[in-house]
This record gives structure tokens, C-alpha cells and sequence, in this order.
């Protein structure tokens, strides 16, 4: 799938070179990122190369700088960047710009402040996890009642991505007028959740849903709820809408889940930076929807 | 430095009361006691099967990690080798249909051939296990990032009789199976003549090579054995989830460790016990549960974390010196 | 007939340097062949490689007749040639009992039937004369002359046709020998051949009946022990001798160490005076305290009761570190040299400074290497260390030599009180006597020596004074012209009641 | 084993061109010839000032750790100690408005003290290493999280001095601070009093006590200089990132032990090089800027990374065995 490099080289001309820098290549959601900015290369790959990359994990945020350096160095044309942090990378991504380079944000925007002032044009194609997180939670806020427990298992607490999905279930709940009893940090891994979900289980008897930031602490959470014997009492809502959860939806483990379309964030990415190779104008900023996924949908 | 408990007559040092568990069975009471005050519902029958139905993974792997920690070795890839299996046991159950028993065996002899490459390389080239380990740490996590895709594979129900609880007593079979393996651990070691090679290898490998015993031979099967029981963990932790997760056990290797040293095993090798190790996984999984259960923020639950971990060891080290408390209990139990 | 059991000829190895150059003798079954010579000699070396554990470059050996060539421990003891190696090698986190029969400890239904083994341990101890030993005890907690008896026991329990000592009585007080010299009739008698190497010449005479000399790793003679005198084999393998001569006394005597009723769970209310210029020797039997009592004086051992003073000063002290005793100018000797000496794989040089660093210490802690170097290499030449050079590592210097460096580390750092622990252990006579001139020099500079040694003969020929400790208690203090060697023996059985540690 | 620099006089053993080096000179030179051919931009000026610039923290971390390892020590707890000093230095510069020079002594002194704790508990209970370091892990990753709020501070060009490139030379201050660590950290190893006692502590313990040395004293320092120097990664790391991660150096500890152990120390301890730690810091980081360069996968990324760690080793192994490469080398360099 590697694209780039001399074996183009003779017939090449001034096919611009796309460095597409996601967060963890080990996430799903970031897999289907790569699976479909792939795939929209190999149906485009006479007007553009593509360098895909990512880090190991969400928090490897030294890792993702060193990347966008290591990208400048390559002298690639556009940086497609899903940034790990939302403030730390504006200062490599300033010097990106500086030396040229088109820089595209995709799904976690950067701070609109910072990039203010750092006085940069960078686009931003990605969705509103708060406002998909409200939807979930709003699906699951049907069945409560004012004053049922509820305990959020969130992702790691310092990612931006984490804190919008912690607050949408949260601007949810509220609506509903629904008690939160705890809010953990899972750290985005099906064994913490399960762990994390099974003491909130023994703590809180009356506990009624298990809001977790991601898919995969949603299945560790309905294994905990499955072995203390309490399924169908405690509904558990996830995020991403991965294939392992399918067959949870349609088996009423999971009651709902939110799908942010990864599959074509990267691409409209790439797709706006062409753009802007071409003709020279920037567009604006574009919200990518974020649905929510019941039984019904599957 | 000769080491105190040495001087203690086997008797006591087979028996399954010795006086040294009593610095370890101290520090889990007082968690155990410490939680009870801060939460009503800590001291209750769920919380404690629960709690043992999430110890089996970590059980059998920090069994693993003792014997490779008492042949003076280390095993950083076990949380790696543990995905990896899973991450094969679901691709055998749901791409290739195969029974469960049969991916099971998949599954366990992937853990195996991942120890035994592991403890090939270290007997063959003489490289430290810790390097070793450190590159399968990277293959087997790439490997199971390759096998699943880089996808959570959810499998359900097929896989749910290995962990799911026992009707009526509420035990999963893991959890017998890994009890199993705690004595059949500890009897290895303190019974067999492989055990004592082991502890000898540890302790001076030189000598027992001298004394015309195949060192590689002894330390190519402690790895195999960790690679196998990592295995085991992965069928436990895919059993008890339900789905096969690439991510799986990243950082699990440090737990293991620190269970098995918590449980007195010396990192310097001939020297451990398989039963301490278990009190080792009981206190992690207590602190863990816990600390969930009475609520702490993520920052408290690291810094508890982290100084009952010191803690711990050093009630154990005291016990270990004459006078202390252990001592104490030691020759109350004597008398 | 049965002349040779092993014959060995024209035996070439070499490391860096060749270290044996044609050597040829022969054993035959029945008989006790010796090995003697110096230090690096080779003695070592080629019982390495008669018991597989050394392969050799060239040379050839035959077993009743018959080429053999080991390729390795297990092979050499398939056909019947074992070894009681220089240093120990035993496992200290095992108990003495699973040292005694690691490699066949006793099975039942698969698990090991400890019964059986410690009743066999028992058994195998009290032919050395340790039945006083527990066999369920770690083998890490004893000490030195301990640890060579169970060598020696883990050996001698198998049959064998051929039967390797190397040095195996360097540790050993009288009693043991006598044992281990019965043991050895014993064999002979069976028709086993042994290799003895000893540097304590007095024991050839008493079993050996040939005996080879290597020089410079070549045998440069063989002939029966009957027909030698010890004058002969020392001038054979060291040229002629100077003898140590006995300085005279120095007349103003003065106290440098008072330990007054020193007890812990050894030693029991220990009194004794160490002064300035006087050779004290400590005699007693095996693990009867004298190690213990030099570490409790030093400050490397925790003490139950009791105190020193210093010179003529009536502060009460207890050194609670070897740092202590250092700063007081107390220098321990340890016995037991791999484990509390050396630093293996380290060269001479880190070896040879370690306790004297802040000498050759030049500002921001740099070090003066050519000063040490200097320093070094004065004592390289005075205790005609055989190495290539400083730089070489310790681990492959000769056990004899080994034990040159680290009398040499404290030699150099220039202690007024020495406490020595079995200081000769594995030297050769010839440096032996260099050693014991050392030692009348330094104390006729005016310092305290102190020497453990396990050979009575040694004591009564360099001490000016001998204290005997038996089982922890001091029972008797002889001035030179006081003592015998029966009197010795006698005060060191005194305090055993039973004859438990005989 | 002896060890080769033992038998090399004293001459030779202290010039810069050991023929040591040539082992990994050798596989880091392979790499990047490698990466040469993969990808045509690798090999520019621009790769390496870029590739130099990034290696500042994890260099100077490598060689506090070359330390620890000599005394036969582990210290766990950089990655954590490296995010908490970040975290005082973002907290000191942006809630205290502290000044660039102060902010950054309270960030060194944050980890001089971690390293201290860790230092102090393994001394005087002794603790081992392992877990005092483990336990320092959770509590100081804790702390981060707590001189945070668990949110990643943004500083801006404040800290901008400390790492960003000089005009002209394209290569930061932190590189040269780095350097002189390295070259320093050498020195004191090779050549002062206090480095042969570290090397003689990590080979005999025992024999260094009876030798009067403070073996106590010793082990202190090393911990304290090794939190230190983290402490100066975390100032390294801000000064890049322009921002305090209290996420940062997740796993950095397995790396910086991998870089030191590529580098040949042993973790058995009594054994090091500064100099080649820095070869083992710049086999991984062109690994992983190779690595991104030519796009691999992350299952590939982890597989390769994995592959090449061991196979660094096993080179490093038939070097110091007579007859390989290497010696072939060392004999051609000593004529
Ligand atoms: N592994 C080795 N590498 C290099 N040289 C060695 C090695 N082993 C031994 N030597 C050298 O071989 C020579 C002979 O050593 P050996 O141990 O055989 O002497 P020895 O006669 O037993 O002396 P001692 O009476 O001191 O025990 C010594 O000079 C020693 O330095
Ligand atoms: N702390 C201890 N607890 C129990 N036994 C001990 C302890 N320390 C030493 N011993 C035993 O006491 C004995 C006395 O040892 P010591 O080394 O002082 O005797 P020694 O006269 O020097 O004899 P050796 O020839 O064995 O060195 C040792 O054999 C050792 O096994
Ligand atoms: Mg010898
Ligand atoms: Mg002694």
C-alpha cells in the first residue's frame, strides 16, 4: 500500500505528496480511517502520494510532534493531521505552514484561539463528539427516570475527544435529570472498564446505565454486567460504532452506540487540501455528521 | 548477604502455613479492612466473586513470571503474547468456524511457541531475556494487531463457558483452573526436582551447569511455560470478555512483575514462591477493585497505587527481619 | 598390568599466554599422584581439562590404555573421573542436602522424597565429620571451610575410578583432614586413582606416593615422595628459598584493640587484646567463630554485647559498618575471596585500588591513573602476582593469585590493626614465605596483625602469640613459648561438650 | 564472561575509536543505508537535524538509566518523573508566572527529588529497585496528573528557547546539553573514583561494603542523578512540545532500558558505556523516523522494531565473541 517513494519516481511530475498523520493505527476507528483514505488513493492515484502514519496510542503526543517533523523533513505538500492534542501540536503545525506545507485538521480540532494567534489558516473537517455523545445519551435518557443512578467510564481523562464525550453524556443525563454517580477513567481499554464497571456494579446496587466513552470499554463493561448476573437492569451505551458491537446492539447487551463515519474523515481531509492545491481557496470549516446506532439501524 | 528466611528448616518451608506469608496475608487484611470501613457494600459476596472472577488472567501469568523471575529471567512480552492468543483464539472461532476446543489449543500452543522463541533466543545467543522479550513484547503486539485486523473481534456466548460463572456458587472454571495452577505452581518448585533445577539456575548457573544439568534446556522450558500460561491468560481474558481485543494486556507485564515481587520472588532469580505470588495478584486486584468501588479520582488511584506497592514490599522486608511484626506472628504460629 | 590408569602426555593449552607447555605423568589405580607448584603454575588448568571441563590444545590422554578426550563434565564422569574443584561451586539458595545430590536427588512417584534425601545427606555428613550440621540449612549461610566439606561430601558420594582434589584441605582445620585422609585410604584401597594438588607440602608424606612438579607449566619431575624431602620439592618447583626469619619482638608493646565480652549468637563473651607489633594468630576448629569474631571487630556483623576500646582510650566502641572500622584503621582480610572479595571480570588495577580509591583521588574526583597504575604494579612485583599484566582480569588469574590482589588492596591501603582471614589460602610456600615476611615487616613497623588460619603449623611458625576460640568461646591465649601443637588442639575441642563439631 | 575492555590496554580503552563501538556502529549504519534506498528523502540534512532534535530527552534519560543499570539497579519510573517534572515547569511558567531560569531549576530539582525518594527507599529498606521505581511509576504519573488537572498545558514560545533549533546550525541547545551529558557521563564512569565505585558496586555489592566504601551513599546518588536527569528530559520535552503533557514518556522507561541494553550494558549491572547507550538511543530513533518515513503499517512498525532490538543484540553478542565481525574489526582498527 506504500505509494510513495522512487518506484513513481520516473514518471512523476508534480503529483503532490500527502502525508496523512492519524492518532493510534492499534484503535479501530483510526483503522478505518487509514482503510479508507487507502482506498480513495487507489481510486485517485494519478493526482495524489500518500505517506499514512500513526502513533501507538492516543497519549503519545511526542510521538505525533516527531512525526510532523519528520513529515516537514520529507518536504511533503499537505499534512492531514487528526492531532492527539488540541494545543500542542499548533506549534509544529505553525512551522508547517511556515515552510509551506498545506495543513488540513481532521477529526479533533485544534484550539481556534491558539490558531488565532498564531495568526494560521487551518481548515477543520471532523465531527462534534459532545453532540454525539448528547445523542447517545439522549437515546439512553428515554428509559431513566429523574434520579436513577448512572456512572460514566470515560477515556483517558487528558484527551480532548474523551472530555467532549464525557460532557455530552453529562448534558444529557442533566436533561433527563438522571444522578451520575462516578465518572472513571478506563483509559479507553476493555479490561480497566471491566474492572471499573464491575465495582461500580457491587457499589451502587441501583446502578441503571454504564455510559462508556468508546466501544471497547462498553464490551468490558457488559462482560462486568453479565457476570454479576445483571443483564437487561443495567443498559450500557457506547462510542465509535466498531463491528464487535453489532451483535451486542442486536442482543440487547448494548442499547446504543454513535458512528462518526472515520471510514471518510481522512478523506474529505485530503480531499479539501486538494482543493486547495488546485484553485488556491480555503474552505471553510466542515462538521462531519455523527449518528446515532440502535438495533434498529443495524 | 545471606538471606534470613534461608535458615528456616524445610519443614516449615513446604509447609502451606509458613510464617512468611503472614507479612503479605497482613498488608491484603488491612486493605480488605481499609476498603470495608470506606464502603459498605466492599465486604459483600459480589464484590468477592467478582473479583475472583477477574483474577484468573493475571493469576496464571504471574505464575508464568514467577518461574522465569526465579531462573533469574524476565518476561516483558507476556500482556503482548496474552493478545496475540486471544486475538488467534477468535480468529480460529469465528473465521475459521473451528470448535472451541480446538481453538483453545490454538490458542494456548501460540502462547507456547511465542515463550519457546523467547526462551530460544535467550539459550541460543545468549542475549539477556529482557531484550528478547522487549522485541516480542513489540512482534506479538504487531502480530495480534495483524491477526484481528486491528479490530476488536466480538465472538459471544461460544467462548462463555471457560469464564462465565457457575450457577450457584458463582465461580467461573477459570478461576479452578487457575487455583490449579497456583498449586501445581508451587509443588513444581518446592517438589520436583525441575523446581529445584529452577531455583539452582537462579542461584548460580554456573554450578548447576557444572553438575552436568542442560541449563538451556531448564530455561527454554520456563519460557515456554510463561509463553503457555500467557496463552492460558488470553483464553481466560477472552472467555471473560467475550471478544478478542488486540489491545489487550498493554501494560500487563508490569503488573505481573509487581504482583510476583510483592510476593517476595527476588528479581535477581533462585528464590520465590508461587502461593506468595498469588497474595501478590490479591492485593493489586483488591487495591484495583477498591479503589474503584470507594470512587478515588485517577490521580489518587496512581499515587495510592504506587505507595502501597512500596509499602507492601516493605512490611514484607521487615518481616523478614528478626523482631518485626511477622516475626512476630512467626513465632506465634510456631509455638 | 595395571601400572596406568590415566597417562597423560605432552599436554599443551594456552589462553592469552600458553599456560601449559608439555606436561606428561601418569596415575595408577590405587595411588595417590600429587601435584605441586607455584601459583599460576597450571595445576588448576589441567585438572580442568582431565575432568572435561577445559578443552586442551594438544597432548594426549588415555584411560587404562585407551584415548580419552572429554568433551565435557558429563562426559569425563561417564567414564569415572571426578573433581573437588579450588572454589566451591554450590548453590546457595538450596539446602546443603540438595547440593549433596543435585544431580540424582532421590524421586518418589515423580515428586522428590525429601525423607530419603536428608536421611542420605545425614549419612554423607557425618563421614566428613559435619553430623553437627543441619542438611536442611541453606548452604548460603555457611562459612568458607563449611562450604569446601560439602564440596568434598558431594563428590566423594559417587564412585568413581579416577579422583580429582584441588586444594582440598586449603579451608580445612586438622580434624577434617584427618577425615578426608582416611576417606582417601579408603579409596585407594579400592583401587581409585587420585590427584592431589595441596601447597601444604607436609601432606604429601602422609599419603600421596608420587608426586609431579610443574614449572612454568611443564612437569619437570616426577619421582616417588619416599625419595623426596619437603626442601627438595620446594627447591624443585621455586628454586632456592630465603626462610622467613623472626623478627625480633618489638620491646614497647601497646594495646591497640581491647574487645571485651563480645557476644552474639556465636561467639560467647569474648575477651581478648590485640596489640601494636605482634603477629596474634586465632586457631580453632571449623566454624567455631574466629571469622565471625574478626567481622564483629570490624564492624561487619551486628553484635549482641559487648565492646571494644581503642588504644589507650577508655571509650566503649562498636564499629556498626565496615566504614567504621576503616576510619579507626581496621583492615579485614575476607576469607572468602570470590564472594567477599573480588570483583570478577573487573581488572586488577579497579580490584587492587578498590579500598584505597581517595589516594589516588585528584580533584572533581578524577583519578590519578598513572599513580595508581604505579601503586599497582609495586605490588604486582612485591607478591609476584603471575598475571600478563594489570589490566587482565581477575577471573582469569589463578586462585592463588586471585587472592595475592586482594591482600595486596589492603596491603595498600595501610591499616595500623590487620585482621587477616586465612590470608594463604592457596598461596603457593613460595609466596607464603614473601607473605610472611610482609607480615613481620608490618608489624615491626609497629601495626596489629590478627591471622585466621586453618594450619596450625603456620600459626605456631609466624604468630608471636596464638588465641584459640572454640565454639565461640575464647579457651586459651598461649605466648610463643607456651604452645604445642597439642595444647592447640586440645583448647580448640575444649568447649564443645559433645563432640558434636569434631 | 571477561569482558573485552578489560584486556585492551589502557591506551586504547580510553580513546574515543574503541573498536567496541563497531558492533552497533555497524547496525546503525545498516539502518540508515536501509531507509537510504526505502525512501529517497531519508538521507538529507533535514532528516538527521530534524532526527537530532528530537533525540535530546530520551539521551540524557538513557544515561541516567547506563547508571542505574550499572549498579545493578532499574528505574521504572523516568517516563512518569520526566511528565511531573513537565508538569511543575508548565504549572511554575504559567500559574506562578515564574521566570524561564526558575521554572526550570524547580522542574531539575522535581526530579532530583523523585529520583531521591527512589534512592532513599531502596537504601534504607532495601527495597528492590524494581518496585520502589514501579511504585514511584504510579505516583509520580499521579502527581502529573494532579499538577495538571490531567490537561495538557499549552506554554507557547516561553519554553520555545530551550529546544527549538538555533538559526543557521537548524540543531537545539537541548542537543548540545545532551552531548555534554553524554560526554560528561562518560568521563565520570571511566574516569573519577566515583565511577569505578558504581561499577564495582553493580559487580560485587558485598566485597564494595567490606571495602568501607558507602555502598549506600553510592546507590542514593545514582538514583537522584537518574531523577535528575529526567528532570532535565521533562525541560527538554516541554521546551518541544511547547506544552506540559502529563501524558508525556508513557513507556518511555522500556525504551530508554532498551537503548542502554542495545548499547551493551548489562542489567546485570558492573557493566556500561555512556557513549554506547547514545548508539542505542540513535539505532531506535532512526528506526522509528525510518520507520514513519516509509509509511509502514503499525503492525509492521512494531513487528520490524521488535525484530530489530533482538537482532541489535545478537550482532552485539557475536562481536564480543572471538572471531566475529566486530573482532575483525578491532584487530584491523588496532594495526
Ligand atoms: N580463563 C583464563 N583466561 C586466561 N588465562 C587464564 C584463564 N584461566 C587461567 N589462566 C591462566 O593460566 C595460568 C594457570 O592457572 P591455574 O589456575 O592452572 O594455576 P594453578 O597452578 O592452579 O595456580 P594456584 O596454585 O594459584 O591455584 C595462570 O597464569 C592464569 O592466569
Ligand atoms: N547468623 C548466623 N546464624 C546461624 N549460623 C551462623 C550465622 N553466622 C554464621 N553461622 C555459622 O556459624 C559458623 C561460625 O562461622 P565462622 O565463619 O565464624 O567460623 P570459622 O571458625 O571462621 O570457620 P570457617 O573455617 O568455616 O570459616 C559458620 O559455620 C556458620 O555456618
Ligand atoms: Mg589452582
Ligand atoms: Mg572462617
Amino acid at each position: 500500500s506504500r505509494q510513495q517513494g522512487s518506484a513513481t519516481k520516473a514518471d512523476e511530475v508534480a503529483k503532490p505528496r500527502i502525508a496523512v498523520i492519524v492518532k493510534s493505527l492499534a484503535n479501530e476507528f483510526f483503522v478505518n480511517m487509514a482503510d479508507g483514505t487507502r482506498q480513495h488513493h487507489a481510486e485517485n492515484s494519478d493526482s495524489y502520494e500518500l505517506i499514512l502514519n500513526g502513533i501507538k496510542d492516543e497519549a503519545a503526543l511526542a510521538e505525533q510532534v516527531a512525526l510532523v517533523e519528520q513529515m516537514i523533513a520529507l518536504r511533503v505538500d499537505v499534512i492531514v493531521l487528526a492531532p492527539a492534542d488540541s494545543k500542542a501540536l499548533i506549534p509544529i503545525v505553525r512551522r508547517a505552514t511556515a515552510q509551506g506545507i498545506v495543513v488540513i485538521n481532521i477529526d479533533n480540532q485544534l484550539d481556534a484561539a491558539l490558531i488565532a494567534e498564531a495568526g494560521i489558516n487551518v481548515p477543520f473537517v471532523g465531527p462534534d463528539n459532545r453532540e454525539g455523545a448528547k445523542k447517545v445519551g439522549d437515546y439512553l435518557a428515554k428509559d431513566l427516570n429523574a434520579g436513577d443512578e448512572v456512572a460514566i467510564i470515560g477515556g483517558i481523562s487528558t484527551a480532548f475527544n474523551a472530555q467532549q464525550r464525557e460532557q455530552g453524556f453529562e448534558d444529557a443525563m442533566a436533561s433527563v435529570g438522571a444522578n451520575i454517580i462516578s465518572v472513571q477513567d478506563g483509559s479507553w481499554h476493555q479490561a480497566e472498564a471491566s474492572t471499573i464497571a464491575s465495582a461500580l456494579i457491587a457499589e451502587h446496587p441501583n446502578l441503571k446505565a454504564l455510559l462508556c466513552s468508546n466501544d471497547n470499554m462498553a464490551i468490558g463493561a457488559v462482560a462486568a454486567v453479565r457476570q454479576a448476573g445483571k443483564t437487561g437492569q443495567i443498559q450500557v451505551v457506547g462510542f465509535d460504532n466498531i463491528s464487535a458491537t453489532h451483535e451486542l446492539l442486536q442482543g440487547g447487551d448494548m442499547l446504543a452506540t454513535a458512528d462518526q463515519y472515520g471510514h471518510q474523515l481522512a478523506v474529505y481531509g485530503i480531499e479539501y487540501a486538494l482543493q486547495i492545491l488546485n484553485d488556491g481557496t480555503v474552505p471553510d470549516d466542515y462538521k462531519t455528521p455523527v449518528d446515532l446506532i440502535t438495533a434498529s439501524d443495524l | 548477604m545471606p538471606q534470613p528466611d534461608e535458615k528456616v528448616p524445610l519443614t516449615q518451608r513446604t509447609g502451606i502455613f509458613r510464617g512468611e506469608y503472614f507479612g503479605l496475608l497482613g498488608a491484603l487484611l488491612a486493605l480488605i479492612l481499609f476498603f470495608s470501613v470506606q464502603s459498605e457494600y466492599f465486604f459483600s459476596v459480589l464484590t468477592f466473586t467478582t473479583l475472583a472472577n477477574q483474577i484468573p488472567s493475571l493469576t496464571v501469568i504471574a505464575v508464568g513470571m514467577t518461574f522465569v523471575l526465579i531462573i533469574a529471567g524476565i518476561d516483558l512480552s507476556v500482556g503482548s503474547v496474552m493478545a496475540l492468543s486471544g486475538s488467534v483464539l477468535g480468529l480460529a472461532l469465528l473465521d475459521m468456524n473451528a470448535p472451541l476446543w480446538f481453538a483453545g489449543i490454538l490458542c494456548l500452543m501460540t502462547g507456547l511457541a511465542c515463550g519457546a522463541f523467547n526462551g530460544l533466543v535467550v539459550t541460543r545467543w545468549s542475549v539477556p531475556s529482557f531484550i528478547v522479550t522487549l522485541g516480542m513484547l513489540e512482534i506479538a503486539r504487531g502480530g495480534a494487531y495483524l491477526v484481528t485486523g486491528s479490530q476488536t473481534k466480538y465472538i459471544g456466548s461460544t467462548v462463555e463457558s471457560v469464564s462465565a460463572p457457575l450457577p450457584g456458587i458463582n465461580l467461573s472454571p477459570a478461576l479452578f483452573v487457575a487455583i490449579a495452577t497456583v498449586v501445581l505452581g508451587q509443588l513444581l518448585l518446592s517438589r520436583t526436582v525441575f523446581g529445584r533445577r529452577m531455583i539452582a539456575v537462579g542461584t548460580n548457573e554456573e554450578a548447576v551447569h557444572l553438575s552436568g544439568v542442560n541449563v538451556s534446556r531448564i530455561k527454554l522450558m520456563v519460557f515456554s511455560l510463561a509463553g503457555l500460561l500467557a496463552g492460558l491468560g488470553g483464553l481466560f481474558q477472552v472467555g471473560y470478555l467475550q471478544s478478542a481485543d488486540p489491545n489487550a494486556g498493554i501494560g500487563l507485564e508490569l503488573s505481573a512483575i509487581a504482583a510476583v515481587v510483592v510476593g517476595g520472588t527476588s528479581l535477581s532469580g533462585g528464590k520465590g514462591s508461587v502461593v506468595n505470588t498469588l497474595l501478590g495478584v490479591l492485593i493489586i486486584a483488591v487495591l484495583q477493585t477498591g479503589l474503584a468501588q470507594i470512587g478515588a479520582t485517577e490521580p489518587m488511584k496512581r499515587v495510592i497505587t504506587g505507595l502501597v506497592i512500596i509499602a507492601a514490599v516493605i512490611l514484607d522486608v521487615y518481616r523478614n527481619r528478626s523482631g518485626g511484626i511477622g516475626s512476630y506472628f512467626k513465632r506465634f504460629f510456631k509455638s | 598390568m595395571s601400572a596406568k590408569l590415566l597417562s597423560v602426555s605432552e599436554l599443551h593449552k594456552r589462553y592469552a599466554v600458553p599456560v601449559l607447555e608439555g606436561v606428561n605423568f601418569d596415575v595408577a589405580p590405587g595411588q595417590v599422584h600429587a601435584l605441586v607448584g607455584a601459583n599460576g603454575a597450571g595445576k588448576t588448568t589441567l585438572c580442568r581439562i582431565i575432568c572435561g571441563l577445559t578443552p586442551h590444545d594438544a597432548g594426549n590422554m588415555q584411560i587404562e590404555g585407551i584415548a580419552y578426550h572429554p568433551e565435557s563434565v558429563v562426559d569425563a564422569e561417564g567414564h569415572g573421573v571426578r573433581i573437588v574443584m579450588q572454589e566451591p561451586h554450590l548453590i546457595d539458595t538450596l539446602s546443603i542436602g540438595e547440593n549433596l545430590f543435585f544431580s540424582e536427588l532421590p524421586k518418589r512417584r515423580g515428586v522428590i522424597d525429601f525423607d530419603r534425601l536428608y536421611d542420605q545427606s545425614r549419612r554423607a555428613l557425618e563421614s566428613i565429620g559435619l553430623q553437627g550440621l543441619d542438611p536442611k540449612q541453606n548452604v548460603g549461610s555457611l562459612g568458607i571451610g563449611q562450604r569446601q566439606l560439602i564440596e568434598i561430601a558431594r563428590v566423594l558420594i559417587h564412585p568413581c575410578r579416577i579422583l580429582i582434589l584441588d586444594e582440598p584441605t586449603a579451608a580445612l582445620t586438622d580434624p577434617q583432614i584427618d577425615l578426608l585422609f582416611k576417606k582417601i585410604e579408603e579409596l585407594k584401597a579400592q583401587g581409585t586413582g587420585i590427584i592431589y594438588v595441596s601447597h601444604r607440602i607436609s601432606e604429601f608424606k602422609r599419603i600421596a606416593d608420587d608426586i609431579t612438579v610443574l614449572k612454568n607449566g611443564q612437569s619437570v619431575s616426577t619421582s616417588r615422595v619416599a625419595d623426596l624431602n619437603a626442601d627438595e620439592i620446594v627447591r624443585l618447583m621455586a628454586g632456592d628459598l630465603e626462610q622467613g626469619q623472626q623478627q625480633a619482638i618489638l620491646s614497647d608493646i601497646s594495646s591497640a584493640i581491647r574487645v571485651r565480652n563480645l557476644s552474639d549468637s556465636l561467639l560467647n563473651n569474648v575477651n581478648l587484646d590485640i596489640h601494636y607489633g605482634e603477629i596474634l594468630g586465632l586457631a580453632g576448629l571449623i566454624g567455631s567463630g574466629r571469622t565471625e569474631l574478626l567481622r564483629a571487630i570490624f564492624g561487619a556483623d551486628r553484635i549482641d554485647d559487648g565492646h571494644l576500646m581503642l588504644e589507650d582510650c577508655d571509650d566503649q566502641l562498636i564499629f556498626e559498618s565496615p566504614q567504621e572500622g576503616i576510619r579507626h584503621g581496621i583492615g579485614l582480610i575476607p576469607e572468602d575471596r570470590s564472594r567477599q572479595g573480588l570483583l570478577q571480570d573487573r581488572s586488577i588495577t579497579s580490584n587492587m585500588s578498590l579500598a584505597s580509591m581517595q589516594n589516588f583521588r585528584q580533584a572533581l574526583g578524577w583519578i590519578d591513573k598513572e599513580m595508581e597504575q604505579t601503586s599497582v604494579e609495586a605490588y604486582r612485583q612485591k607478591l609476584e602476582i603471575n598475571c600478563t599484566g594489570i589490566s587482565q582480569s581477575v577471573s582469569e588469574l589463578s586462585g592463588g593469585n586471585q587472592q595475592k590482589v586482594i591482600i595486596s588492596r589492603w596491603l595498600m591501603k595501610d591499616c595500623k590493626v590487620l585482621l587477616f582471614d586465612e590470608p594463604t589460602r592457596g598461596i603457593d610456600i613460595q609466596t607464603r614465605e614473601a607473605i610472611y615476611r610482609l607480615l613481620y615487616d608490618l608489624a615491626a613497623q609497629g601495626k596489629a596483625i590478627v591471622i585466621v588460619s586453618s594450619e596450625i603449623q603456620e600459626l605456631t611458625t609466624i604468630c608471636d602469640r596464638i588465641a584459640v576460640l572454640s565454639n565461640g568461646q575464647l579457651t586459651a591465649d598461649f605466648q610463643r613459648d607456651e604452645w604445642s601443637a597439642e595444647k592447640i588442639m586440645a583448647a580448640s575441642f575444649s568447649a564443645y561438650t559433645d563432640d558434636a563439631a569434631a
